[in-house]
This record gives structure tokens, C-alpha cells and sequence, in this order.
């Protein structure tokens, strides 16, 4: 599939179509059903430093094309990422891109540090995660802050650092210029958009957590719009997500310039979803002509 | 036993009782690999409406003709979409899933009510031979349309009812001590609802009998991926109900 | 129907559902399917000083459950509403409410003034349109600008005035409590939230103006959330929107503290919308034993 | 002739060729009432997806029987769902909407192509028995399954393929100045794709030929409510295609 072969900051894929952190889990899990080799990039779960149970309660709740989720951030913190995980991905041949949370800009940098080990192709820095009470979303709506935190990580790593970006904002481009301005060496989004669903029997929220966050093919053209927004006003790539099914609804990504997709949500409905992805993209460039899928990146037509 | 996600036939889909149905398609390899307390995760529609897939959990298998059934209640959207769907049909399953029951034991009894009877009357199939019992509840005599297919595979049947419709007046755990006390069981099984099960686990280590529970919660992936569905862990440390249960020793999770 | 007479900042109302801006023409069009006596009110189509002719090409495109508008705000102007479209309505039973959008906050003190006639039951201020050029999402997405034009609108009307508020905002809070300060009698919400489509054949926007309105079951979660964060913390009436199809989904709009609510997309779909989802509710009052819908407004339990 | 947004029975829904059906659902009121040049406006599921209702001409009425009838081409999500119903399920419609054609001449000229065709038969069976005579145009023979059609409610039926599998090889404007010399039409009317319908037009206002255009936008409401549909007027205020059309008079709309 050399037609799909791309870069994105230096991490080499076999195609621009990854898994989106918290909803491959840390590809392990999908090895039966799934080739890993040929998904173009595996970002696990949001790791902190400290193991966090999540919340308690319902985590997920099903909303019209979507879902909502409060799953708040479990996971076995990033000592045991390190010593127990990574080394059971190490036999594959696909980048992993380690998804990071912290409670404070030092936290994210610490965490940068400890990840300075083989086996990792990039950091994601998660700054807008809805689902925890400090930092995460916080971070990810003020600009200032956000730059903190990418600062702190640069500081911290050799790594290509992604900065995921939370679509909860009034102002995405001004957001993705102050983490670009920060070093950012490539930009994701979008992340969830904070929702909230009620029970009308139990008159309860349906969620633990009261609010989630909405993903699916009904965030889509919110991702579409703020990929489109943020690509025309940045110079570092762009990795676009937000409700993506088919390879149809990810050439809309590339169209609108993103450089890389991830496919998040339609995991769980299609355990397939990534590898088909990239075959309907290669597909779509065969029949439309393209020799590579930089051809379509930014190419929407606005007259 | 490798999952699989595919589409596969649907043999039959019909009404078994007031909103229950019976759902078997032709997968073979499942046929003859799914074990009792495992799940399948059913796609319901192509559209993205309902989006996420619904777990049930294996009813009964029959090898010879390569089929795998499932008995599920209208409870929602997906379960009504999965109404329409008739014999010739095709369905995506991902499957076999979750950890199945442990079958190490001499005399077991199993204690079941609503769609919780679903993986016992698996259960209770391949425990055959062994003598096995089965405790079932249900509001009235309507909901206990399972008799008949218990009948053919446990040694006996109690049943209570909350109307007296049928066998004992009142709930399961009203008749379990004496049943306890009555036989010696050496394992105990038990699927239902929440508050039964904990009553259950309750009786059972009090006996020092040991004692699976089968648990639900809502779950995504199905595969351990996106824990939606994790429940406590009596370690502190929490569980998947998708891959570290459905069942789970009774002393293994908080109830 | 007793049970679900409301009064919202002086406006009487005999249901609490409302039939949206934009998506109910002036109720005259669907006179003929509704018994226009029947909707709570009526918020006709946003209006403007000049006659608008709003977008060209393309104006909606279908999403996965819900749809993106670019309609920009075509109408008559508020000379040939006064004029010509009041008085037809004059013979209903029913609350008229005029939605009036402007490109400045004195725009929108000269259309309060010019809609101090009879025959309109109030004033909702669109700050949120997000298919014009200047004004409208501006306004609704910065606080002071969003305070300025209310207190221009307070000045020039007798009229209750509902402020109706942008969901593309980092703080829903923030500019509810500063246009509430400013005087606002209501507050609805939410408008529509900005998406975008791509037609992968053309490569084009599937939008004449790119960017359009996203609105439907899809937003139905973002919606329930908004309105639940604003009714907490702002003392005047919420009326809730966004994604309402059924009475169940009217429901969590209560339960999260909205007094009124209103129907939008739901009635290109099912012209009697309006009135079925009241129907639906009276019903559900009935059947939990509720003699008045008051009784569910804000009465989501959090533990 | 009141709207009316009714369950209706589905009394045929079947394949005619290559992606084109014929839906019929009974509904004697509309049967009777419906004029040449209205549409229908057909919810495709009752779930959200997909979530608007989808326009349709009036293809055909059938007062005797209560039917009435549309062609529809497969074309994407709604139009794939619509080819699963069957005859005796129930289709939730809205109509019957929007302005029809004016009925008033004596030597009608009908040009159409694609989709287009299906107002033009009910208008050209309305039309009857005056001389009608169509104009028709297709990519190839396979697209001209219309021709039985028509053959009975037009005098002349004019055909052009693109590949001259069938009548004369181009396209309807390659015919129509010869046709218009040939012939004293007092009306022409036309429905189809947009560049033809332009050309039309065209050759109708140099011969001062009175001429009707159907037009097609993107619709939400259908009841002039959304102004999804506008399009421009020729006097610089914009139409509602939904009910100011779909018929307009080619002097009112810039085309
Ligand atoms: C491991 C497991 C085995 C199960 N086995 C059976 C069975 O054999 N027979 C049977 O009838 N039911 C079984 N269930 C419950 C069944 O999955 C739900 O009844 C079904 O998902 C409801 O879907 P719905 O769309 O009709 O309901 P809705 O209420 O519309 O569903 C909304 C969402 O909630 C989830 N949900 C609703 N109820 C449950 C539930 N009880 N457990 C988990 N998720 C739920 C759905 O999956 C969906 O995502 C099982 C559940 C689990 C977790
Ligand atoms: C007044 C009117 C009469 C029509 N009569 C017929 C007819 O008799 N036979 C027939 O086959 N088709 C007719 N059409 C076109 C028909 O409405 C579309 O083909 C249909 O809506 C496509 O739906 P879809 O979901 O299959 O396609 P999709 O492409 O998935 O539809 C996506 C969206 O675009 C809209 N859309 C797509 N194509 C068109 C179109 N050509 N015109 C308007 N909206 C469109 C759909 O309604 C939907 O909202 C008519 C359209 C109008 C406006
Ligand atoms: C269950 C679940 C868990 C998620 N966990 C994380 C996470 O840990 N870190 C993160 O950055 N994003 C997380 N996300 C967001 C996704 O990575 C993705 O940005 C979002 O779901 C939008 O894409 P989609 O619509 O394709 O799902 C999670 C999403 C879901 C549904
Ligand atoms: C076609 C269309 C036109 C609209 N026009 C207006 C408008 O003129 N003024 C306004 O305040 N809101 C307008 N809206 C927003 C709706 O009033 C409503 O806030 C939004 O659609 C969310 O509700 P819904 O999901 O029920 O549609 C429009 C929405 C649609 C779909
Ligand atoms: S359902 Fe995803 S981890 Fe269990
Ligand atoms: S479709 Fe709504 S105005 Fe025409």
C-alpha cells in the first residue's frame, strides 16, 4: 500500500489511518480480530502517572449516531505501561503513540520524562480529556495554559509530541496556534465534545459522572469543520477524528486537511475499522486516479 | 477458540414468549467452541442507528447442525430492530467472548431469574450428566416459560414466584437456605438480577460453597479495550466484565 | 391541558413547547397539519432590519441523525413582517415570538423598537446564528458584546426578551450570567453548533457557504448538557432545545431545568411535532403521577 | 386539496430497471385530489437515519384503485432504504405539495430526461386527450424504459441517446429547433437535468412558446417553512421551490 505510505512528525506509517486512544485500548486486545501491522498507528489509552481506577457508575451511554463516555481516564499508570505493556507491542511493527494526561503542566512533563524509553514513536498529549476534574479539559481551552503544557513536554522529551485539541472551545484556531507556537510537531482533534444524557425512569443522569463525551459519526461535522479551520491556519500536520465509519467519510478529513486520520468509536461496532479504512482509501485514490494520499490532503475546493 | 467478527446466517428468530425470542444462526467453529457463561456481540443494524453493538450471552449450541442460539427480551431499541430480522437473513456477530463457567464441580446448583437463565440453560446442558439443580425466580408464572427446557437437562427444579403463580410464593433467596441445608452442592452458580446474586454469594460463603456469579454491564468493544464496562474488585483493582468476567468467582468482585 | 400551562417571563403559554426559529416559517405553513392553537408559541423565522436574501447555493446537507443548515438568514425584513405577516397570524390563539438578528448592537435596538406593535408576545435575540457574515455567532460568543446588545434591546422593547444563546462557546456559564446580567427575561438554548460536509465527488463543501448549522437528534446530548449547566446558575427561565424529537427527549430537557422547550428540525420531519411532544408529555405527567409540569423542571437527581 | 402526513398502506414497490422502482401506496383522497407537477414528501425511517423525508413526484394516480404512484432511481441512503419496503407495510407521507403544472393549451410539447420523466407521465396522461408529444433523452436505450409508458398518452414520442442506442444519437437540444419548426406547440414543458431544461427554456422564449419548468433543490420541510429550497427569481426575489414551485413559468426563475 505504498499509495498510503506517509510521515506525520517524523513517526512513519503504512497508512495515515490510526487507532484513536482509549477506544483500541492498547491494541493487544484487538490482535485476534485485527492485523496490527497494518494499522498505521496505535495510540493507547490516556496514561497518568499514577494508576487511576476511572470513574465509578455507568461509563457509557448511547446517544442518537453516538455515544457518550465517562470512562475518566482508567488506567494502570505509566510505570506498568512501561515495564508490562509496552514490551507485548514491541513483536509488532506499528508506531505506538502513548496518549498522556496530567493534573499539572509539571505532571505532563514528568510523564514526558518516564516515557523516554524504546518501543514509543511519539507522545500524544492529551488536553482535553471531559472526563476528569482537574486539568485535561481545563488545560485544553485556554491557550496560555495549553502552551504550558506543550512547553513542558517538549522540555521533557525527545519525542514527536501531538497535541490533541478538545473542540469544546470558542476559538480551535486560536487554540492550535498557541500549542503550534509552543512546539507542537503535529496537531489531533478532535477530541469529545461534552455532553450530558438523562434517565427519565430513574430521573438520574445516565452516566456516573453526570457528563461524558459525545463520539461518533454524530460529532462529524463539527471534526470536519475544525480540522478544516485549524489546517488552513497551521504549519504542523494535522491528524483529524471525530466519527469516521469509512474510508468515504475520511477522505472528507483529508479533503479538509488533515494529513492522518483516527479512527475512534467505529472500533467498537467494527473491530476491522482501521485496515478498512485504508483499503476503501486505497480504493478511492485508485478510481479517482491519485498516486498518493497526499494528493487529497487539504484539496477541498472552495471556488 | 479465536473471536471472530462476521456475518453469518441466521436460522431462526421467533417469539418464544410474551417478548422473549430465540435467535440461532449457522457458525459452526462456535458451534463446537463457545463454552457456557461466554457472549456473543451482536451488530444490530448497518446504519449507525443503534450505533453500538449488544452483548447476549450463548443459550445453547447445537454442534450437529452447526448452530448457536441466543433468547433475549425486548428491552429497547435493539432489541426491537433485532425483531425483524428473520431465517436467511444475515447478522454480524463478534464472538466467543468473556471468560466462560468453571465446570470442576460434583453437584452443582444453579440459581437464576429473568434473562439470567439464558447462559444457565448452556450451563446446565453441558453439566449433564452431573445432577445438577436449578433455583429459578420470576414474578409470576409467565416469565418461567423456561421450565420446559430446564426440564430436560437439570436433575430438579424449584421455582418461587412473587404471585405464587407458580412453585413457592416470594423470591429465590427465600427458599436457597433450606435448599442449602437440604443438599450437599459443591459449586453454585448464579445469574440474575443484581440483588439475587448478592444474596446468593451471600448463602454460598457462608456454606464455604464456592460460587460463580455472572455479571452485565454496558459495554462497548466487547474486547477489553475501552472499559466501559469494568466493575470493583474485591483487590481493590477493578475488572472487565467483557474479558475478565462475565463470570466471576463470587470473591473475586464486590457484589 | 392544565398540566402543562406555563408562564415564561410574562408569556402565557398552553404547553411549554415552543416551535423554534427558522425551522416553523411563520406557523402559517404548517397551518394546515397543525392546529397552530395548539403549539405553546410560535418563534417565527430570525428577522432583520433589511429584507435578507440569504445564502446562495446548497443550504442544508444531511448528517449522520441531524443535518447542517446555511439558510443565512433569508427574510423579508421587519417592515413586511409588521405588515403583512402579524396580522395573518393575529387570528390564532398563540403566542408570537419574534427572533430578530442584527449586524450591530444599535441593529438590534432599532428592530426592537420597530417590533413595538401588537400582536408579539416577545423578543428573542438571536446571538447565535452562525451563518452570517458579521454579527450574529460574534455577538453570542463573547460576553460583553453579548451583554451590550441585550442591554440595547432591553432599552428599546417592553417586551419580554429571551436571549437565545451560541453552544460554539468555551463557557455556556459565563455568557449566560452576562446576559442575564444585562437584563435578559429568558434564555434559550441552544442554537446550532458549526459543522461542515464535503462532497468527496466534487471536492466541494457540500454548503454554498462552506460552514452551516449542525442541529437534530445528533446535538441532542451537547443540548441536554448546556441547559443543564445554565439552569444552575442563572435565576431567569431556560427553554431548552436542540435534538428534541419525542416527548422522552422533552423530558430530560425539564429534568435538567429547562421551564419551556422548543422543536426545531423535528418538524420537517414530523410536521405535528409541537403538538404530539405535548401530548407525549401530558401523558408522561399523568403516568408518574404529576399534576403539573413544573414538577419535573430541574428535578435531575445527583445523588 | 388540504396536506395532509399519513401513514399509508404500500400497495406495490417493485423494480422496473436497472435501480428504478415504481412505489404505489393507497390513499384515494390524494388519488383523486393530486394535480400533474406535485410531489410527495416520504419519511424513510421512523429512526433518525436517515432523518428528513425525501421529495417525489407524482408519477401517476389512479382514482378507481386509490393508488398513487411514484418512480424513484436509487440514488443513496433514503432511496436504498425505500427498495426494502413491501407491499402492506405502511409508508409515513406528507402532501400532496407544492404548485402543479398549468393545464391550459392545446398542442403541448413534453421535455424530459432521467427522473424527469415521471411528472411529465401523469402530466401527459392528465394532457390527454390532447395531442401531446414528447421529447426525451437518455444516455443510452436501458435509461428509455419510459417509452411503453408514454406510448399511450402521447401522440409522438422524439427520442436522443448519448450513444444512439435508441432514436436519434445527441441530446434533446440537438433535436428540438427542428422539432419546435416543424410543429405549432403552444406549451412546453419540461422536467430534467438542469442544462437541459436551460436550453429549453432557451428555444421556448425565441419562439415565444409559453414554457414550464419543474425544478429540484435539497428540501427540509416541504411546506415553505425552512427555505432550504429557494432559488432566484427573475425579478430578484427569491422562490420556495417546495411551494412557490416545483412548477415555475420560465420567466420567473433564473435558470
Ligand atoms: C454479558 C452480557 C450478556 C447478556 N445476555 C443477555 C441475554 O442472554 N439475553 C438478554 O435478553 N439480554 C442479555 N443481556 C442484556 C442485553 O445486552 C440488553 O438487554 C441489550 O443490550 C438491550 O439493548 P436495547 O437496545 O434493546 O436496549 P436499550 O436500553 O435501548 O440499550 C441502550 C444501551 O444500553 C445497553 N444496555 C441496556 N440494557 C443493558 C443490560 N442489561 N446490560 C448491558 N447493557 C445494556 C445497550 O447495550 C445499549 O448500548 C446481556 C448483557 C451482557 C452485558
Ligand atoms: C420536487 C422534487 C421531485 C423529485 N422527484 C423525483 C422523482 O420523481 N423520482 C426520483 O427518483 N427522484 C426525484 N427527486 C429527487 C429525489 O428527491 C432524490 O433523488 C432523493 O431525495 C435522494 O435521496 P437519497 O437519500 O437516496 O440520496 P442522498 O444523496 O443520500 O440524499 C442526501 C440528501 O440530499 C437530498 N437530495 C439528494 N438528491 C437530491 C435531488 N436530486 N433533489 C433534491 N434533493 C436531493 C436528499 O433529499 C437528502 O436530504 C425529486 C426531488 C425534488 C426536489
Ligand atoms: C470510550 C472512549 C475512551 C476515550 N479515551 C480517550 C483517552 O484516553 N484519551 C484521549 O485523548 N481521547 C480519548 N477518547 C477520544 C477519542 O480518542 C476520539 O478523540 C473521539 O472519540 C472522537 O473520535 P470518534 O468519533 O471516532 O470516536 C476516547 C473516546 C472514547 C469513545
Ligand atoms: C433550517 C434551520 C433554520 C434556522 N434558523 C434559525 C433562525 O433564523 N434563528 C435562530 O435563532 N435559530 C435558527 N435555527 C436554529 C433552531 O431554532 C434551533 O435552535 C436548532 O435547530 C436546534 O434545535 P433542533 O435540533 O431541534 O433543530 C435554525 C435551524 C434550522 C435547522
Ligand atoms: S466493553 Fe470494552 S472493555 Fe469491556
Ligand atoms: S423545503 Fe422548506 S421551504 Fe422549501
Amino acid at each position: 500500500m505504498s499509495r498510503l505510505q506517509v510521515e506525520i512528525a517524523g513517526i512513519q506509517m503504512k497508512t495515515p489511518v490510526m487507532a484513536a486512544s482509549g477506544t483500541f485500548g492498547f491494541g493487544l486486545e484487538y490482535g485476534e480480530l485485527v492485523d496490527l501491522n497494518q494499522v498505521g498507528a496505535i495510540v493507547v489509552k490516556g496514561t497518568t502517572l499514577k494508576p487511576k481506577p476511572g470513574n465509578a457508575g455507568r461509563r457509557i451511554a448511547e446517544t442518537p449516531a453516538g455515544m457518550l463516555n465517562a470512562i475518566g481516564l482508567e488506567n494502570p499508570g505509566v510505570d506498568e505501561l512501561v515495564a508490562q505493556i509496552l514490551p507485548r507491542l514491541a513483536p509488532y511493527d506499528v508506531p505506538v503513540i502513548v496518549n498522556i494526561s496530567g493534573n499539572t503542566a509539571e505532571e505532563y512533563g514528568q510523564l514526558a520524562s518516564r516515557l523516554d524509553v524504546p518501543g514509543i514513536a511519539a507522545l500524544e498529549v492529551n488536553i482535553s480529556c471531559p472526563n476528569v476534574k482537574q486539568g485535561g479539559l481545563a488545560f485544553g481551552t485556554q491557550c496560555d495554559s495549553a502552551a504550558a503544557v506543550v512547553s513542558e513536554v517538549k522540555r521533557h522529551s525527545r519525542l514527536p509530541v501531538i497535541v490533541k485539541l478538545s473542540p469544546n472551545v470558542t476559538d480551535i484556531v486560536a487554540v492550535a496556534q498557541a500549542v503550534e507556537a509552543a512546539g507542537a510537531d503535529a496537531i489531533s482533534l478532535i477530541n469529545t465534545l461534552l455532553g450530558m444524557a438523562i434517565n427519565i425512569q430513574s430521573r438520574r443522569p445516565v452516566l456516573g459522572n453526570i457528563m461524558g463525551g459525545l463520539s461518533g459519526p454524530a460529532v462529524k461535522p463539527v471534526a470536519v469543520r475544525m480540522v478544516w479551520q485549524v489546517a488552513r491556519a497551521v504549519r504542523v500536520p494535522v491528524i483529524g477524528m471525530g466519527g469516521i465509519v469509512t474510508a468515504e467519510d475520511a477522505v472528507e478529513f483529508f479533503l479538509a486537511g488533515a494529513r492522518a486520520v483516527a479512527i475512534g468509536t467505529a472500533n467498537f461496532v467494527n473491530p476491522r475499522a482501521t485496515v478498512q479504512v485504508a483499503e476503501g482509501l486505497e480504493n478511492y485514490l485508485a478510481s479517482q486516479g491519485l498516486t498518493h494520499i497526499s494528493q487529497l490532503v487539504g484539496q477541498v475546493i472552495l471556488e | 477458540m479465536p473471536k471472530t467478527a462476521e456475518r453469518m446466517p441466521i436460522t431462526k428468530n421467533r417469539l418464544i414468549k410474551n417478548g422473549v425470542y430465540e435467535l440461532s444462526f449457522h457458525m459452526p467453529h462456535w458451534a463446537y467452541d463457545a463454552r457456557p457463561g461466554q457472549f456473543v456481540h451482536i451488530r444490530i443494524a448497518d446504519s449507525c442507528q443503534p450505533l453500538l453493538r449488544r452483548p447476549f450471552s450463548i443459550a445453547g449450541t447445537d454442534a450437529a447442525t452447526g448452530e448457536v442460539s441466543v433468547i433475549y427480551r425486548v428491552v429497547g431499541q435493539g432489541t426491537s430492530y433485532l425483531t425483524q430480522l428473520k431465517a436467511g437473513d444475515f447478522i454480524d456477530c463478534l464472538g466467543p467472548l468473556g471468560r466462560p463457567f468453571d465446570l470442576e464441580c460434583e453437584r452443582p446448583l444453579l440459581v437464576g431469574g429473568g434473562m439470567g437463565l439464558a447462559p444457565l440453560l448452556f450451563l446446565a446442558r453441558v453439566l449433564c450428566p452431573r445432577p445438577a439443580e436449578i433455583l429459578m425466580g420470576g414474578r409470576t408464572k409467565e416469565e418461567l416459560f423456561w421450565t420446559d427446557r430446564f426440564a430436560t437437562v437439570c436433575e430438579n427444579i424449584h421455582i418461587t414466584t412473587d404471585d405464587g403463580s407458580l412453585g413457592q410464593r416470594g423470591v429465590t433467596a427465600d427458599v436457597l437456605p433450606a435448599l442449602l441445608a437440604a443438599k450437599q452442592f459443591d459449586r453454585i452458580y448464579t445469574c440474575g438480577p443484581h440483588a439475587m446474586m448478592q444474596k446468593v454469594a451471600q448463602s454460598a460463603r457462608q456454606l464455604a460453597i464456592s460460587c460463580q456469579v455472572s455479571l452485565e454491564e454496558p459495554m462497548a468493544c466487547g474486547l477489553g479495550a475501552c472499559l466501559s464496562c469494568t466493575c470493583e474488585g474485591q483487590d481493590g483493582k477493578r475488572r472487565k466484565v467483557c474479558t475478565d468476567g462475565p463470570v466471576f468467582w463470587s470473591w473475586e468482585v464486590v457484589l
